[in-house]
């Protein structure tokens, strides 16, 4: 039986053709959802990719969050179902309410889009477990908005219950520092991906799903997050 | 506010009442035309002309939208295409946009645009709406957009304007592109102070179909029905067309009101890319007989065209057009320049069927009107006929100017000056030096800090993008099909010699596209010039189109498209004359590319193709130590060209090439630096024993390439070479231990500092 | 017809790079004495006489404002 | 030490893909009523006391808003 996996396209939404490649990749069956459909298709886990939802225009994922087939992503998540939210897509989960915090402007004020390095601090997510702990990754990174903030209470939660799952490598490569920030966005704490505290939901501003070919990325490494759902959903 | 406008009656110009008083005044100069060409309109309609109509010719026939001044010149393209050439050209000159079969069933369509003036006025919205511009033409052609490229020229790098301008128009290129979903796969950043007051910013969009589903521009088939969609139609861009307003209306509110209208678009990419998704749905339901884009000259272009492309006649109904603004009369929605419309020709069977693809993207789109055999186009408003004119004489049959041609008188002085007396580096002190600050050269260093803000990985399908000689795109994920694109101009050789100058930017994009890989197939351009009524510009013109052209005949390439902007210029004084040359290849499977970085195979050898020759007229150096310009451009050869292209090619096919980049601005010591950079490996070069140094390291000639071949290779693709009279160095060996160039007797540098050097400058300056 | 203005802007405590940027480049062009720059979304809104100041709260807390990260503030001005 | 306001609109015939946006999505949410809306731009400065009107005035038609695409009013707040 192959997982079906789902893959939302909202008016605006960019990079679903690339999450259902993504998911093809691993031999799963990609499921396309449309924005204004409160149905799922009985898909076993979600994808919310990034783009642009209606512009971006008031804030990243403020107006697609509202959209009806958001609200059975919602539901469904709340009873387990696996949701994966990259870029856009992790916007829209944190407006939504499924991941905590929200995704600002860059601190360099510009749109930035280059190769980025990733610590993966958490392999006991669903989207995760292919990785070894620690383990350190090369995949895209591309936003207008990516910089993670959230109230020092959340942040320490996130921390404490180690569901912070992507960090931004910032160490060594003085490349990453020419815009005079610590980061490529100004990400407290460097996140890039963080967990619902069951580690089912997963949000992060780099794009695994450009990562799942050499030829057209900077490595394969974005693989594991779409091998590891599917892991987890013939086991169920 | 609403589509429906409240009649205007007899406030409105109708043709019964332009017939009726022959002798009423018209602001026909304010609009930019000249005596006679009012006469002639007076002539073709047999009356004065409405407002409406007033306003459709003026824009119509503008330079801009005419080509009044460059026509009598762009006829030579044609006429030196040879059937050969033209033989995988599926649509030319005339078209949205050049189309060329690329194989397997696949068509690729691609063109450049300018939108230099609105840029300097508003760099984030001028660049911006120029990229959707180009982007909806290329969507015209029936193809999905694939992915876009942005020559750009600016000021000095450090002059306070450019501050304004540079970032501006970067953030609104990668605002637009990035919203839209197309990858930036490449372009170019120029700073020269000629193009202090007029940067350019040309856009290029690449989009591919299958080749039956070439959609041209026609409006065929009496009783069809015109459909408008997409944004709703406002006072973007009628600044001229405003005085009609303000003539008819004398005192009134909206004429008095709206003199000052800036001519500024802003530019809504989320429209933008619902329309585009939208209008592939319908192209894939059989929807749409034919297709139009409002650009330049919205409505009045649309109409006038679609309706001489076909059957002859059209009949429009203006007060059905979805307005934005109140009280807009027929001549403001004739000529506004409203982003982000789309004007499609529909069976009367079908139009319900549009409409429901319309909704589905929450795109607004009406009928406007029909196809008809009148041989007129007939635009009425609330029931009065505002135009009734030939299409032809509106689209087609403007005028057209023999504009005087002169050589400058001080051109001789200018080639008489040459490079020769300027102070040459000599000691391996003086030319470490030069190399450092050659590199950290406006020109020359790293674009990082523009690219990065461009997202070159949506869609996913991105093979090769900065830095790279060329951009690539998969186009057939099964076949692993593709294109490369590059487009190149150096406006100092240009200024030199116009004609070999042309043939040089030709050269440069040609061997750019070779050296990934990619067979060159096709050719693009956008010629930026000053004002067409210096004979000495119009010089520079005739000069490049004809070098052009014979170098595409050469190179057997056939140019299937392109753009004039004329006018540029700060006072008297003209740009650097930039025809912008854009080439596209094919490559039947993006798997064999080759990326310009070296030390993908331990060992491999470093060998230079070509001739090196004491050449520096124009060149990089002469401009960054010695701030000349003058002298010669470097000799062409477009056989040599063609020839480097074939063996870069067959040894990217056989698999003997592991990485080459080809050498432009910057010659050998720039090549290596950013092959050497992009790899993140270092290599020991050792030049020939009997060369200038200098000269090796820096002079500009063309028709070279460095390539990085394995070691297990070198032999047979050495042997090819000689085999096919091509001239090969072999000039040092990459060395994955090493984290330096090493230039033996010369200079030894390590990468983090060339990084620091290559990298440091265009942050220092922008951020 | 009533007009409607809501001012989102950045909490005290998150960090405004754009309006620090604006900070930054005053003295450059040559004007001092601004001590601080905040920036946020100015929104008009023009909306039907029943709409009342509950629904208009409503609109800019679920909707025109983040409350995770923006405070905002809603009056009624005179057309 | 006072606080400065400075509202910065696209003008009114200038197309604002933002505003509209956010007019199309309410009836979506539920939220009807709202005829039109336009977004901007908000900033608040605090600025030395011996900053004169002139000078505020300078640097938002310099500065804060670009004077070919939109409108702006400055206005002293009470801190
Ligand atoms: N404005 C731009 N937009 C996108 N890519 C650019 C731009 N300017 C330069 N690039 C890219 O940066 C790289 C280096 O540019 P350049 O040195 O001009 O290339 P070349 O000399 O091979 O023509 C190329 O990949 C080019 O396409
Ligand atoms: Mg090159």
């Amino acid at each position: 039986m192959t997982a079906r996996i789902g893959v939302i396209t909202f008016p605006g939404t960019l990079d679903d053709i690339d999450a259902a490649r993504a998911v093809r990749s691993v031999d799963a069956e990609p499921v396309a959802l449309w924005h204004a459909d409160a149905d799922l298709r009985g898909v076993d886990a979600v994808i919310v990719p990034g783009g642009f939802s209606y512009g971006d225009y008031l804030r990243a994922g403020a107006i697609a969050r509202f959209a009806p087939v958001m609200t059975e992503v919602v539901r469904a998540a709340r009873r387990g179902m696996p949701v994966l939210g990259i870029c856009n897509g992790f916007q829209i989960l944190c407006e939504s309410g499924l991941l905590p915090g929200a995704l600002v402007r860059n601190a360099g004020l510009h749109f930035v889009c280059r190769d980025q390095w990733l610590r993966v601090e958490n392999n006991e997510t669903v989207w995760t477990t292919r990785y070894d702990a620690g383990a350190e990754i090369l995949v895209p990174l591309k936003n207008m908005e990516g910089r993670y903030v959230a109230d020092p209470a959340t942040l320490d939660e996130l921390e404490g219950e180690g569901r912070v799952v992507f960090r931004y490598l910032v160490d060594g490569d003085a490349s990453q520092r020419y815009l005079g920030i610590d980061s490529p966005n100004g990400a407290l704490n460097h996140i890039a991906g963080i967990a619902d505290a069951r580690g089912r939901v997963v949000g992060l501003m780099p794009h695994p799903e450009h990562a799942i070919d050499a030829l057209t990325g900077p490595s394969d490494d974005g693989l594991g997050m779409f091998l590891s759902v599917l892991d987890a959903l013939v086991a169920a | 506010m609403t589509s429906t406008q409240p009649a205007l009656g007899g406030r409105i110009d109708t043709v019964e009442h332009a017939a009726a008083t022959p002798d009423h005044p018209q602001p026909y100069r304010e609009l930019g035309l000249k005596d006679d060409e009012y006469a002639r309109i007076r002539d073709i309609l047999g009356r004065r002309p409405t407002d409406a109509e007033l306003a459709m010719y003026s824009v119509m026939w503008s330079e801009h939208c005419s080509y009044k001044s460059s026509k009598a010149h762009l006829r030579y393209f044609g006429e030196t295409t040879t059937d050969e050439m033209r033989a995988k050209m599926l649509a030319g000159i005339g078209e949205n946009a050049g189309v060329v079969d690329i194989g397997d069933g696949w068509a690729v369509t691609f063109k450049v645009e300018s939108h230099n003036h609105p840029s300097y006025v508003e760099p984030h919205q001028g660049a911006a709406t120029g990229v959707g511009g180009i982007v909806r033409d290329i969507l015209a052609m029936g193809a999905r957009p694939l992915a876009v490229l942005d020559p750009l020229r600016f000021g000095p790098a450090d002059a306070p304007d450019t501050k304004r301008v540079l970032p501006g128009v970067v953030a609104g290129i990668g605002g637009y592109g990035n919203c839209l979903g197309l990858p930036n796969i490449g372009g170019e950043v120029v700073f020269d102070p000629s193009y202090a007051g007029n940067p350019l910013v040309n856009a290029l969009c690449v989009g591919a179909m299958r080749v039956e589903d070439l959609h041209l521009a026609h409006a065929s088939g009496v009783g069809n029905k015109v459909m408008l969609f997409g944004a709703r139609t406002g006072l973007d861009g009628i600044g001229g067309v405003s005085v009609l307003a303000s003539e008819t209306f004398a005192g009134d509110e909206a004429g008095g009101g709206r003199k000052k209208l800036p001519s500024v678009q802003v530019g809504d990419p989320f429209t933008e890319k619902v329309l585009i998704e939208c209008c592939l749905e319908l192209f894939r339901s059989g929807l749409v007989v034919g297709i139009q884009d409002l650009g330049g000259a919205g409505l009045s272009c649309a109409t006038s065209e679609l309706a001489s492309a076909g059957e002859g006649g059209m009949r429009v109904e203006l007060d059905r057009v979805p307005l934005r603004a109140e009280g807009m009369t027929p001549a403001e929605i004739l000529s506004s320049e409203s982003q982000e419309r789309m004007c499609a020709v529909v069976r009367p069977d079908d139009v319900e069927a549009f409409l429901r693809v319309c909704a589905k993207w929450d795109v607004i789109a009406v009928e406007i009107g029909e196809v008809t055999d009148t041989g007129r186009l007939q635009v009425h408003w609330h029931g009065e006929t505002v135009v009734d004119v030939p299409p032809r004489t509106v689209a087609h049959e403007g005028p057209v100017y023999e504009r005087p041609v002169e050589r400058p008188a001080d051109q001789d002085a200018l080639v008489a000056d040459g490079p020769e007396r300027l102070a040459r580096p000599s000691t391996p002190g003086e030319l470490r030096e030069t190399l450092l600050r050659m590199v950290a050269s406006p020109n020359l260093a790293s674009r990082r800090w523009v690219t990065e803000q461009y997202d070159r990985y949506v869609r996913g399908n991105t093979v090769l993008a900065q830095p790279a000689d060329s951009g690539m795109v998969r186009i057939d994920e099964e076949t692993g099909r593709g294109v490369a694109v590059a487009t190149d101009c150096n406006g100092r050789y240009v200024k030199l010699d116009p004609y070999q100058g042309a043939q040089l930017a030709l050269a440069e994009a040609y061997r750019n596209v070779a050296v990934t890989g990619a067979v060159p197939l096709a050719v693009t351009n956008c010629l930026n010039f000053g004002s067409p009524e210096d004979p000495g510009v119009m010089w520079q013109f005739q000069q490049a189109v004809r070098g052009l052209a014979d170098g595409c005949r050469e190179l057997g390439i056939p140019v299937t498209g392109g753009n004039v902007s004329f006018y540029n210029q700060t006072g008297g004084t003209a740009i650097l004359p930039t025809p912008v040359v854009g080439v596209l290849g094919v490559i039947d499977d993006v798997r064999r590319r080759v990326p310009a970085g070296i030390g993908a195979e331990a060992g491999e050898t470093l060998l230079l193709l070509g001739d090196t020759r004491d050449e520096f007229g124009g060149s990089e150096w002469a401009h960054v130590v010695h701030g000349h310009l003058g002298g010669r451009p470097p000799a062409v050869d477009l056989a040599r060209e063609k020839l480097l292209a074939e063996v870069l090619v067959a040894g990217s096919r056989d698999g003997m090439v592991s990485a080459a980049h080809d050498l432009s601005e910057g010659g050998l010591a720039q090549a290596l630096v950013e092959a050497a950079l992009a790899g993140q490996t270092g290599c020991r070069v050792v030049l020939p024993a009997d060369v200038d140094p200098f000269v090796w390291l820096f002079a500009e000639s063309a028709g070279r390439a460095l390539v990085a071949i394995p070691r297990s290779e070198e032999l047979r693709f050495t042997d090819m070479c000689s085999a096919r009279g091509l001239p090969w160095t072999r000039i040092g060996v990459v060395d994955p231990a090493s984290k330096a160039l090493e230039i033996q007797d010369v200079a030894t540098v390590d990468l983090a500092e060339l990084r620091a050097a290559w990298e440091g400058t265009l942050p220092a300056l922008f951020d | 017809m009533a007009r409607v203005v809501v001012d989102v802007m950045p909490k005290q405590e998150i960090l405004d790079p754009q309006g620090q940027a604006v900070a930054r480049a005053l003295p450059r062009l040559g004007f001092d004495g601004v001590t601080s720059v905040r920036q946020g979304k100015h929104f008009e809104l023009e909306v039907d006489d029943d709409v009342d100041d509950a629904t208009l709260a409503k609109i800019a807390e679920t909707f025109l404002a983040n409350p995770v990260i923006e405070d905002w503030v809603v009056r009624r001005v005179d057309a």
